[in-house]
């Protein structure tokens, strides 16, 4: 059984499509990338998984459940946990706060515990902190956890991102464009991130204009052009894909 | 514990405790020696402080909504409102102890709270700025036309001053000394709420709702509760102006006091710690040492608040950053 | 049971106060629009329009209608006088924008107390602009004031909707409006535009007070009263276009005419931002839609 | 940097205490005024009538050997500030007597703890309600009676006017005088046939003066001061109600002339003769009044030019009084000067007549008002 699977998922604002009938299986464990050029719908897509928009028609199923109708952060609580294109950092609070709200999920305790502190409490507050060390260290923020997240530079901001998001554990991760303004050497370690993330677990659903990044890590991948999935298939099939090359390809070299 | 079999140097192994800068921790110890220089010199000074303990009261919760949370409220005056009538209406009517009196009322404010946040909330920015805002005025114009519980303008004399079992403290002194405490204790609570998951969930609002969702925070429920504990805070704000003056009328209870702890929050600096003790005493202070100008004291006072709103647009307690070496870029 | 004529009566006076607060809420749009600052200190325009053309027309001897443009001028020249040493300077050290609305607060308090020192602290009223009056319709009994408020109300609003659509200038205000960022880098100058917004909006504010003096009276604090009014009335009208605004203001009127008449005066308030909280619930974006602006 | 700004307010708040404390060579007398905020057009004229007392009993050599000094603070009209410039004026100032304005809830907030400092005050207002306050509270505002009986009377003997409506706002001292109005109006064979209220920072009344038309009264009786009145009055002529008389309240001088000027001979007012008698003294018949308001009026004129004598006439008697009763006590002390006080017996001031008892703290008991309007800009009596 596929973590997520999507049938016929439609968006409409006002007369225009944005997304058409799509359909998506992405299976536990892999690593799936959903490419297109600007305007093709990805975001809109994203944004209805989980559950930032509604959709106009279809289903979306994740985990086993219907997700469909599912607020926001109740699909964040199911494990299906995404990041933001434009950052959505917590400004005012420093970079391991910033880890430290993504480990919410993964703890319990409201304003009766914050005020009692019982010894749970106080254990569950020294892992919080201790998790989100490690995973600073794990996306090579380590040395900048106590500075200010709105000072740091653009592409250390995206992979405080990404930590944050797996402090909560999730079964599946969205990443929405997580190269999207990163320099070379910046996108390789990230993408080694990813690749290690989803070695060790996570099922990793990434929305990517870097086709080159895409094609080097995903195992499956699936193109939207228009508000409509025109291809999925592995790297390999997919750079052969013929409407692929003239809908997409073409017009990044053109670009590049 | 760790899902993913990530290596790295342990950390020390401490929850986390917000810390505050070299400035602010100056700030606060002004602000200390300021109340005992005040404790020590008697007079109306006391009473001057007194009322800048509660204001930090009110204002502290107020920051739980509009500093941590984000969200803007002008209309905590209509909790104070409720909390200042209920202590005059239960000690003076019915005899109830003070004590007793603050916490039922409290209770009451965190209700209407309830009831009037789960709707409220849903707007943002200055739409629910101004809704707050209106609740602030609709409760006062009640608080005016409702007499045969309010007594109207004639207001309500006569309040007993805050006291447990029998024992009332009576003397201005002390009633500082208590108030302080007290404004201590609520500090020490909202330490205690920020630097927790909970309070870590609020700061993640403000700073990004969609980003706080996505984390899993059920940001309307969190928004209720932040709104919920300033009126609360507020409410005994209210509760203990009627303990400490002895009477209270609509007036005490005005927009104005809207524009007095909004005032406070921002020269204090909103979201900040300290802030909302700084403020409420900055600006209780401040007219004071424009008295000896007559009538340019308001002239003076709006000059001065302006010229700290262009030169620390962030508030007296964010100063600090302003001086501390910044941190390298890159790693 | 309140009669018809009591009610039209009451509409009509609604409609004539409601226009006031309609051209505040313009006000409150126009400086919104252009920076997403709400300038309470709007209602200190108002004020200051009444009293500068009182004494212009006391003091000076001047025509009425050279001592409303007169005022005008200056009251507009007092609003780029707060752009220029209050808001912008936050402006550029990106103050928070409670921060900058709380300094609106404190220019209110400064323009007020400077007044009472200048000035003084009585009421003052003047003529109407056209002596007679009123006109009867059957029973129900119309100021000419309210003509010259309608009037002036109308000319405005269509001359501001001529200057955001026809002239760069206007343009330049609008294209602000929808995306400041945007509006910087086609090379909009967008401090001088904020100008031009406070220049604007505090005209407007004083044109109101001038209109509305000869009905009532202007002291050094009726600004407060009525920048709440503008406020709620902008709210209702959803920030958006002048004409929205000045609707906004006029149901506003309305409303708490009808208020008096049915529950008494001292329920106006409560009624009327009742009905505010019931919009804002309703209608999150105002009752007339209006600029779905980002909190 | 940090500390500097630390040591600034430190500084400054160093040097406050040192302000006040100068030598204690004068008697000094504290007032709570509202003068800015809804309180500021009232409590400016009781501040100029203190203070021309209190050059004048100093002019003639002070009491018991000391000079009278005035200490104002602003309250700002609220409760919460008058109570700090109330303990302010007690702990710095060390003043033996508050005379304090009309802003009644910041005199009731402080009220208990003047009180419990056994200092006498003397009010423009209403006095507090709890009986431990009302002892040392001695009221020099007429009762609101005198002010309704003098309209009403008026109607009765003057006009053929039977059916009226009452406009009033919700202070204390206009819902004490609506109770009256609403329950005195039989006595005088008049009606009341409806009773509006008002909200002092309203900007129209249309709606309720058009009401009160619609009930078929025929003249409008205003309870509450203020710059509303001027409101009104423009409201009515806009309405074009050329036969409805307006009955205001008391008021400033300022705010009569405003309103006067829009409605003429249709705006009548109670006024004290006293503040008639600033453009022509010989209004005042009687004698011993003449007598006691001369020295008054002249001292005003002299220091500031034309007045508003109405409550300023009896801020200069509250002195007057008060300076009487310190050398009848011989003592500056609270509880001497208040005894002493209760047993001066009649005292024909300036503003009125008084007769404060010990059981009597509410002074003017002979109805000082007489009806005035405005012609050419000046208040002459209504004949």
């Amino acid at each position: 059984m596929p973590l997520l699977n999507v049938c016929g998922l439609t968006k409409r604002f006002g007369g225009l499509v944005a997304n058409n009938e799509i359909d998506l299986e992405v299976p536990q464990g892999s690593l799936f990338a959903v490419i297109g050029p600007n305007g093709a719908g990805k975001t809109t897509f994203f944004s209805m998984i989980s559950g930032f928009l509604g959709s106009t028609s279809g289903s979306i199923e994740f985990d086993g459940r219907d997700v469909t109708r599912v607020r926001q952060d109740q699909i964040a609580a199911m494990g299906l946990v995404r990041t933001f294109q434009l950052v959505q950092l917590f400004k005012g609070m420093s970079v391991i706060e910033n880890v430290e709200v993504g480990c919410h999920l993964a703890t319990r305790g409201g304003v009766a515990a914050s005020l009692l502190r019982p010894a749970w409490f106080r254990k569950q507050e020294i892992e919080v902190r201790e998790r989100a060390h490690e995973l600073l260290d794990f996306v090579g923020l380590g040395s900048q956890a106590e500075q200010d997240a709105e000072l740091l530079p653009y592409g250390q901001q995206r992979l405080l991102e990404v930590a944050r998001a797996l402090a909560s554990k999730p079964k599946l991760l969205l990443l929405d464009e997580p190269a999207a303004g990163l320099n070379t050497q910046e996108t390789e370690s990230l993408a080694r991130i990813i690749q290690k993330i989803n070695a060790q677990g996570t099922t990793v659903l990434l929305i990517e204009h870097d086709v080159g990044l895409v094609t080097r890590i995903a195992h499956r991948i699936a193109v939207l052009d228009f508000g409509r999935k025109i291809a999925e298939g592995t790297p390999d099939e997919i750079k052969a894909h013929p409407e692929v090359i003239a809908a997409y390809l073409g017009v990044e070299e053109e670009n590049a | 514990m760790t899902s993913l079999s990530i290596t790295s140097p342990k950390p020390a192994a401490r929850a986390a405790r917000a810390r505050l800068d070299w400035f602010q921790i100056g700030l606060l110890a002004v602000c200390g020696l300021l109340t005992t220089g005040a404790l020590i010199y008697g007079g109306y000074l006391l009473t001057v402080f007194q009322l800048a303990m509660i204001y930090g009261i009110f204002c502290i919760g107020l920051n739980f909504f509009m500093g941590y949370t984000g969200q803007a409220s002008f209309g905590q005056n209509a909790f104070a409102c409720i909390g200042g009538y209920g202590s005059a209406i239960l000690c003076v009517q019915y005899g109830w102890e003070p004590a007793l009196a603050l916490i039922a009322s409290m209770v009451v404010a965190g209700v209407a709270a309830l009831l009037i946040g789960y709707p409220t909330l849903r707007l943002r920015g200055h739409y629910l700025a101004m809704a707050t805002f209106s609740l602030g005025l609709i409760t006062y114009d009640i608080s005016i036309q409702w007499t045969s519980l309010t007594q109207g303008y004639m207001g309500y004399a006569g309040i007993p001053p805050l006291g447990i079992a029998g024992f009332e403290i009576e003397s201005e002194r002390w009633k500082l000394v208590a108030l302080a405490a007290l404004l201590g204790f609520a500090f020490w609570i909202s330490q205690r709420m920020r630097d927790s998951r909970f309070g870590r969930g609020l700061r993640a609002i403000s700073g990004s709702e969609n980003g706080a969702a996505a984390l899993g925070i059920r940001v309307p429920r969190f928004k209720l509760i932040a709104f919920v504990i300033a009126a609360l805070y507020a409410s005994a704000a209210g509760s203990l102006f009627a303990h400490t003056v002895g009477f209270i009328s609509p007036e005490v209870f005005g927009p104005q006091m809207a524009i007095i702890t909004f005032t406070m929050l921002y020269v204090g600096g909103v979201g900040t710690m300290i802030g909302p003790i700084v403020g409420a005493i900055v600006a209780s202070v401040l007219p004071e040492i424009f008295r000896s100008v007559g009538k340019f004291q308001d002239i003076a006072y709006a000059v001065v608040l302006l010229g700290m709103l262009i030169y620390a647009p962030k508030g007296l307690s964010s100063l600090g950053k302003l001086f501390r070496p910044r941190k390298k870029e890159e790693a | 049971m309140p009669s018809v004529v009591e009610l039209v009566q009451s509409l009509v006076n609604g409609i004539g106060i409601g226009l006031i607060y309609g051209l505040i809420a313009i006000g409150f749009c126009v400086i919104y629009n252009a920076s997403g600052i709400v300038n309470f200190a709007q209602g200190v325009f108002v004020m200051l329009g009444g009293m500068f053309a009182h004494t212009i027309l006391t003091h000076y001897g001047l025509p009425i209608w050279l001592s409303a443009v007169l005022a005008t001028i200056l009251v507009a020249g007092v609003g780029v006088l707060v752009q220029i040493f209050v808001i912008n300077p936050m402006w550029r050290r990106n103050a928070p924008l409670f921060a900058i609305i709380l300094a609106t607060l404190a220019v209110q308090l400064l323009i007020e107390q400077v007044v009472i020192l200048t000035l003084g602290d009585q009421p003052r009223t003047y003529p109407e602009f056209t002596s007679g009056g009123p006109l009867k319709i059957g029973p129900i009994a119309v100021g000419y004031q309210l003509f010259w408020v309608l009037g002036c109300g109308a000319v405005m609003v269509f001359s501001l909707q001529q200057f955001f659509n026809r002239t760069r200038m206007g343009r330049a205000l609008r294209a602000c409006a929808q995306n400041r960022e945007a509006a910087a880098l086609l090379g909009v100058p967008v401090e001088r535009m904020l100008i031009v917004a406070f220049a604007l909006s505090s005209g407007l504010g004083a044109a109101a007070g001038i209109l509305i003096t000869p009905t009532q009276y202007t002291a050094y604090m009726v600004g407060g009263p009525f920048g709440i009014n503008g406020f709620i009335a902008a709210i209702i009208g959803g920030f958006g276009s002048p004409p929205a605004a000045l609707i906004g203001g006029i149901f506003l009127g309305v409303i708490q005419s009808e208020a008096i008449v049915f529950f008494g005066a001292g329920f106006k308030n409560i009624i009327s931002l009742t009905l505010l909280l019931v919009v804002l619930l309703l209608f999150p974006n105002g009752l007339f839609g209006g600029l779905t602006k980002r909190a | 940097m940090g500390s500097r700004k630390g040591l600034i307010i430190v500084t400054l708040l160093a040097l406050m205490p040192a302000l006040p404390a100068l030598a204690q060579e004068t008697i000094k007398i504290g007032s709570s005024l509202g003068l800015t905020g809804y309180g500021s057009a009232t409590d400016g004229h009781w501040r100029d009538g203190l203070a021309v007392a209190i050059e004048a009993v100093n002019k003639q050599g002070g009491v018991l050997g000391k000079k009278l000094e005035l200490v104002t603070e602003d309250n700002k009209s609220t409760p919460q500030q008058a109570v700090v410039v109330y303990r302010k004026m007690m702990s710095e100032d060390k003043v033996v007597a508050f005379d304090s304005g009309c802003i009644s809830a910041g005199n009731f907030a402080a009220a208990s703890f003047v009180a419990k400092a056994k200092l006498p005050m003397f009010l423009c207002s209403i006095l507090p309600r709890q009986p431990e306050e009302i002892k040392w509270a001695f009221q020099f505002l007429p009762p609101p009676k005198y002010e309704v009986d003098t309209r009403y009377q008026y109607l009765k003997d003057k006009t053929e006017i039977r059916k009226v409506g009452i406009l009033s706002d919700p202070s204390p001292y206009s819902m004490l005088m609506r109770g009256l109005a609403e329950k005195g109006a039989e006595e005088f064979g008049i009606k009341v046939v409806a009773s509006e209220t008002y909200q002092q920072d309203d900007a129209d009344f249309s709606v309720q003066i058009g009401r009160i038309n619609a009930a078929g009264a025929e003249a409008i009786i205003m309870l509450g001061q203020g710059n509303a009145v001027v409101t009104v009055a423009n409201n009515i002529r806009s309405l074009g109600l050329t036969r409805m008389l307006m009955l205001g309240s008391i008021n400033e001088l300022d705010i009569l002339q405003a309103a006067g000027k829009v409605l003429g001979e249709q705006y009548l007012f109670p006024s004290p003769l006293i503040q008639i008698a600033a453009d022509d003294i010989s209004v005042i018949t009687d004698q011993k009044a003449r007598a006691a308001a001369e020295p008054f009026v002249k001292a005003m004129k002299d220091k500031y030019g034309r007045t508003d004598n109405a409550q300023a006439s009896r801020a200069w008697d509250s002195i007057m009084m008060m300076a009487a009763a310190m050398k009848k006590a011989n003592s500056t002390e609270g509880e001497a000067v208040r005894t002493a006080f209760e047993q001066l017996g009649r005292y024909d001031g300036a503003g009125a007549s008084y007769e404060f008892t010990a059981e009597q703290h509410i002074g003017i008991t002979a109805n000082p008002y007489v009806i005035a309007w405005v012609k050419d800009g000046k208040l002459v009596l209504r004949k």
